[in-house]
């Protein structure tokens, strides 16, 4: 029987090893996330105490489906963006180590404080690893604001604490469901203030425009999808199993979160770099996704994180690679780059298309479900703003598309950059990974009813039970 | 009874008296030495709210350590100023 | 009264966030919040007449009335990572410095 | 301008959280938290299992945990994951400072020399502030302080020196090893607990009688290695604010 503290603890260690090792940092980090990935095949879904002091007053992990099928994703996308972008690590594998190491503790803690102490170990590494760019004010920026957001977390919870006399997540849920919901906004929201600095919601995500839209093609696609992923679930078992939240709260911030996804949308149409095209359209999904946690709706928001981060992945990892090699990524500027990365290029049409929500596609699947999901708790404004949102990402990235694939304009003078001023080499791993990548979101898209299997035993996620608006389009159509 | 409720009060008001200028000040330097003074103070505070471990560790590491790292900082500003 | 000090400081850290553009001031800023955030969460476990949650040779026995020991080992976590953002946030000041010869993130914002 | 809608704005914030936070049932008033019903009960009866007992000083044995200093006992027992994240958090935070500023390879020069005083007196304190920073991480399931503040004191030694002597520098790597020693020693033991107890950072030693020195099982233990860990990296990150860029 595995302990899923191991996923914490192997990495931690490896990381103290690798100051000894210091020559081997990058092999030590491959080395812990293989391990990671393996043991988690060998997990049993359970409650884990640490320490031996029974909760609430130890500290306890909770390996139910949801925290499974999370820990699973963001391990595994961790270790297949570290393979691809495995000459970009360096110096950074203690700072990638100790990552996964807080990555795997917020997914799996189950205590609020311990939550607080990985995130801060996560936001400090996210910090180290946005200074890549050398753009300091960003990272400074982004230091600002996120311990900001962890302080008013804590100020939150010691509210809750005090009332409650417990930091246990299944505790104080027990302890809320008798509480009297109005005079629970400010530590509520409070909390709600602290993980939306992380989520990237309006109007707190003020440091992502600089962190993401400096991020070379190993830092960028891990925060668009490792970290992105983890602080998304992470809200969704905060704000579904923890909190309750009082029913005006609840259509406030569902709104924030609206608002969120049509400004970040909106913002992405009217840029021209590809990084920040694709920085605001993760914005709008954080927003989409927490709209959805709020409304209750757990399994259409999990199909929409895993569809956001995978395709995020790959088209980060992309848009990376572009302004890595030529030091921009003007859109303009790099017409026609996919017609000499033909692989490259399928990939990242792939990628879009499923964040669209083509049909043939895995997003199409997810979105269906979400939309489907909010009919049936007879909310008609929600859908309206998301099928807007979907249209406007249609247009800019089909425009985006139509750019990358066509040759730039005539009248230039060698023929050999008549498709693109400049020339980018993708290298093999990076190829392999975002095929492999783009192909799960194709196979995913083919065959729905794979992943629903795979997604829960119990048929539970968080405290919803499989909702009966889903269903499986086999075929894809 | 009476004597720590007055005192309570006297380092409460310091304490925020002091965190306001702290923020407020002009110079980065007397901002520094108002944030270590009212760090100070807070472990005057911890103090009186029976947390000696607190107290410890927070005139250490906050009104020691952080206002020497924040000193060496300046140290490096004002060089580059001279030259 | 301490507890209301407490929740001033933060307040007064916020203004200051909110309006200092000097690198240094803004950390300095930061400090005060979480100064003040740190009392508020030792004044929201104490007990008037309560005893230091130590037991010694006078305070024998665990039957007296201690002050709450929980909010005291969340602070000493608090301090130390307070600690650990401060020193890596003046890290980034002295970078910010080395490349643009100055600490006013407005003149920043501006020349890039 | 931009300062009174700043003040305005926090004048509304703070009225909003005085009158929200004091309205709610069961926060308590300042000096009057409710300790019985909360967790920390627990923690204070050394028993979160069975029926509570009395624990009286330099006579219970056995118990769960055997620090006379509640705190103490929760940092390093109760909630010692946290203890091993915070001490994370402090070792990533140095990890990023010397990748930020660890390649120049220049000293800090003090623009005035230290005088006879300092240069004598540090001489003078140096060893009894590496004594009284021992001492406190020692004794830290005794009394008030632990790992944390003695690890601190022994880097302000090691600072005090940088600062009386131009010459002084500390030979980096052996701190680097000595951090990364503790630290996986830190998690080897919790691995430990989790093969012998079947817990991850249990307490597998007997832990005594409350109040002696060779008591409270693990956490003397762990407070030392925090000690170390913590004296070595805060020592690092002081050596590295003080290089400076050479041209």
């Amino acid at each position: 029987m595995m302990n899923p503290v191991l996923l914490i603890a192997i990495p931690l260690l490896l990381a103290f090893l690798s100051i000894i090792l210091k020559h081997y940092k990058s092999q030590l980090l491959l080395l812990g996330s293989a391990v990671n990935m393996i043991l988690i095949f060998g997990l049993q879904k359970g409650e884990y105490i640490i320490g031996g002091f029974k909760p609430p007053f130890g500290i306890n992990l909770v390996l139910d489906d949801y925290a499974f099928i999370s820990i699973l994703v963001v391990n595994g996308l961790f270790l297949v963006i570290n393979l691809m972008s495995f000459d970009k690590i360096d110096k950074l594998g203690t700072v990638l180590l100790v990552s996964l190491a807080g990555l795997n503790g917020m997914l799996l803690t189950g205590d609020l404080f311990n939550l607080f102490v990985f995130l801060e170990i996560t936001s400090i590494t996210a910090y180290i690893l946005s200074s890549v760019s050398k753009k300091y004010q960003y990272s400074f920026n982004y230091l600002v604001l996120g311990t900001l957001g962890s302080g008013l977390y804590l100020f939150g919870l010691i509210i809750l604490y005090s009332v409650f006399g417990s930091l246990n997540m299944a505790d104080i849920s027990k302890q809320m469901a008798t509480a009297n919901l109005n005079q629970m906004l400010i530590p509520t929201f409070l909390i709600f203030v602290g993980l939306a600095v992380e989520a990237k919601i309006l109007p707190f995500n003020g440091w992502v425009k600089g962190v993401y839209g400096n991020a070379n093609s190993l830092v960028g696609p891990l925060f668009a999808s490792a970290y992105a992923g983890t602080m998304l679930f992470v809200f969704g078992r905060v704000f579904v199993q923890v909190l309750m939240v009082s029913s005006y709260l609840k259509v406030t911030l569902i709104i924030i979160g609206a608002v969120t996804l049509l400004a970040g949308e909106a913002a992405a149409l009217s840029k021209t770099r590809i990084r920040e095209i694709l920085l605001y359209s993760s914005i709008g999904q954080s927003g989409l996704v927490v709209a959805l946690f709020l409304s209750g709706l757990v399994f259409p928001a999990v199909l929409q994180i895993f569809n956001n981060i995978f395709s995020k992945a790959v088209m980060f990892t992309i848009g990376g690679k572009m302004a890595d090699d030529t030091g921009t990524d003007e859109a303009d500027e790099l017409q026609g780059a996919f017609l000499k990365n033909k692989l490259a290029g399928l990939s990242f049409t792939v990628a879009a298309f499923s964040l669209i929500g083509l049909p043939l596609f895995y997003g199409f699947y997810s979105k269906i479900n979400l939309l489907l999901g909010i009919f049936s708790l007879n909310n008609f404004w929600l859908p309206v703003v998301i099928l807007l949102g979907t249209i406007i990402e249609g247009v800019y990235f089909i425009r985006l598309l139509v750019k990358l694939w066509t040759p730039g304009e005539e009248g230039h003078i060698s023929t050999e950059e008549y498709a693109t001023k400049f020339t980018i080499k993708i290298e093999l791993a990076k190829v392999i990974g975002v095929v492999f990548l783009s192909a799960i979101l194709i196979i995913a898209g083919i065959l729905p009813g794979m992943v629903r299997n795979n997604l829960t035993e119990s048929g539970q996620l968080l405290n919803e039970e499989s909702p009966s608006y889903m269903f499986d389009l086999e075929g894809g159509i | 009874m009476n004597s720590v409720n007055i005192v309570e009060v006297i380092v409460a008001g310091l304490l925020i008296l002091l965190g306001f200028l702290a923020v407020n000040s002009k110079k980065m330097i007397t901002a520094i030495i108002y944030l270590s003074l009212s760090s100070m103070l807070a472990v005057l505070s911890f103090a009186i709210m029976k947390a000696p471990d607190v107290a410890i560790t927070e005139a250490v590491i906050g009104s020691g350590l952080i206002t020497a790292v924040f000193l060496f900082t300046l140290l490096v500003f004002k060089k580059v100023g001279d030259e | 009264m301490i507890q209301y000090a407490g929740i001033i400081l933060m307040l007064i850290g916020i203004y200051g966030l909110l309006t200092d553009k000097n690198v240094i001031k803004i950390i300095v800023s930061l400090n005060v919040f979480e100064l003040g955030l740190n009392v508020f969460i030792i004044s929201v476990g104490f007990v008037k007449d309560g005893v230091a949650p130590i037991l010694t040779s006078v305070n024998n026995h665990s039957g007296l009335i201690f002050v709450d020991p929980l909010p005291q080992a969340l602070v000493l976590t608090a301090i130390v990572i307070g600690l650990g953002t401060t020193a890596l946030g003046l890290a980034f000041a002295r970078r910010i410095y080395m490349k643009y010869g100055t600490l006013d993130l407005e003149e920043i914002g501006g020349n890039n | 301008m931009k300062k009174i809608v700043a003040i305005a704005l926090l004048v509304f914030i703070g009225a909003l959280l005085f009158t929200g936070i004091y309205a709610i049932d069961g926060f308590p008033k300042y000096g009057e938290a409710k300790v019985a019903d909360r967790v920390s009960e627990g923690y204070i009866m050394k028993n979160v299992t069975e029926a509570n007992t009395d624990v009286v000083y330099g006579v219970s044995t056995n118990l769960e945990t055997g620090s006379a200093n509640y705190v103490t006992s929760i940092v390093v027992n109760y909630r010692s994951f946290d203890t091993l994240g915070e001490v994370t958090v402090l070792f990533v935070s140095s990890l990023g400072i010397s990748l930020l500023l660890g390649g120049f390879s220049g000293k800090l020069r003090n623009r005035c020399k230290a005088n006879f005083i300092l240069r004598m007196g540090s001489k003078v304190v140096f060893p009894l502030i590496i004594m009284t920073g021992v001492y406190i991480f020692i004794h830290g399931h005794l009394s008030p302080g632990g790992g944390f503040p003695g690890g601190s004191m022994i880097a302000s030694a090691i600072l005090l020196l940088y600062l009386s002597d131009e010459k002084f520098r500390v030979n980096i790597e052996n701190f680097k090893k000595t951090e990364s020693t503790a630290g996986s020693l830190y998690v080897i033991i919790g691995l430990l607990g989790l093969v012998i107890s079947n817990y991850f950072l249990s307490n597998f030693i007997n832990t005594g009688t409350v109040g002696a020195l060779l008591s409270a099982g693990i956490i003397p233990i762990i407070y030392v290695l925090v000690g170390l860990k913590v004296g070595s990296e805060l020592t690092g990150v002081i050596t590295d604010f003080l290089k400076e860029e050479v041209e």
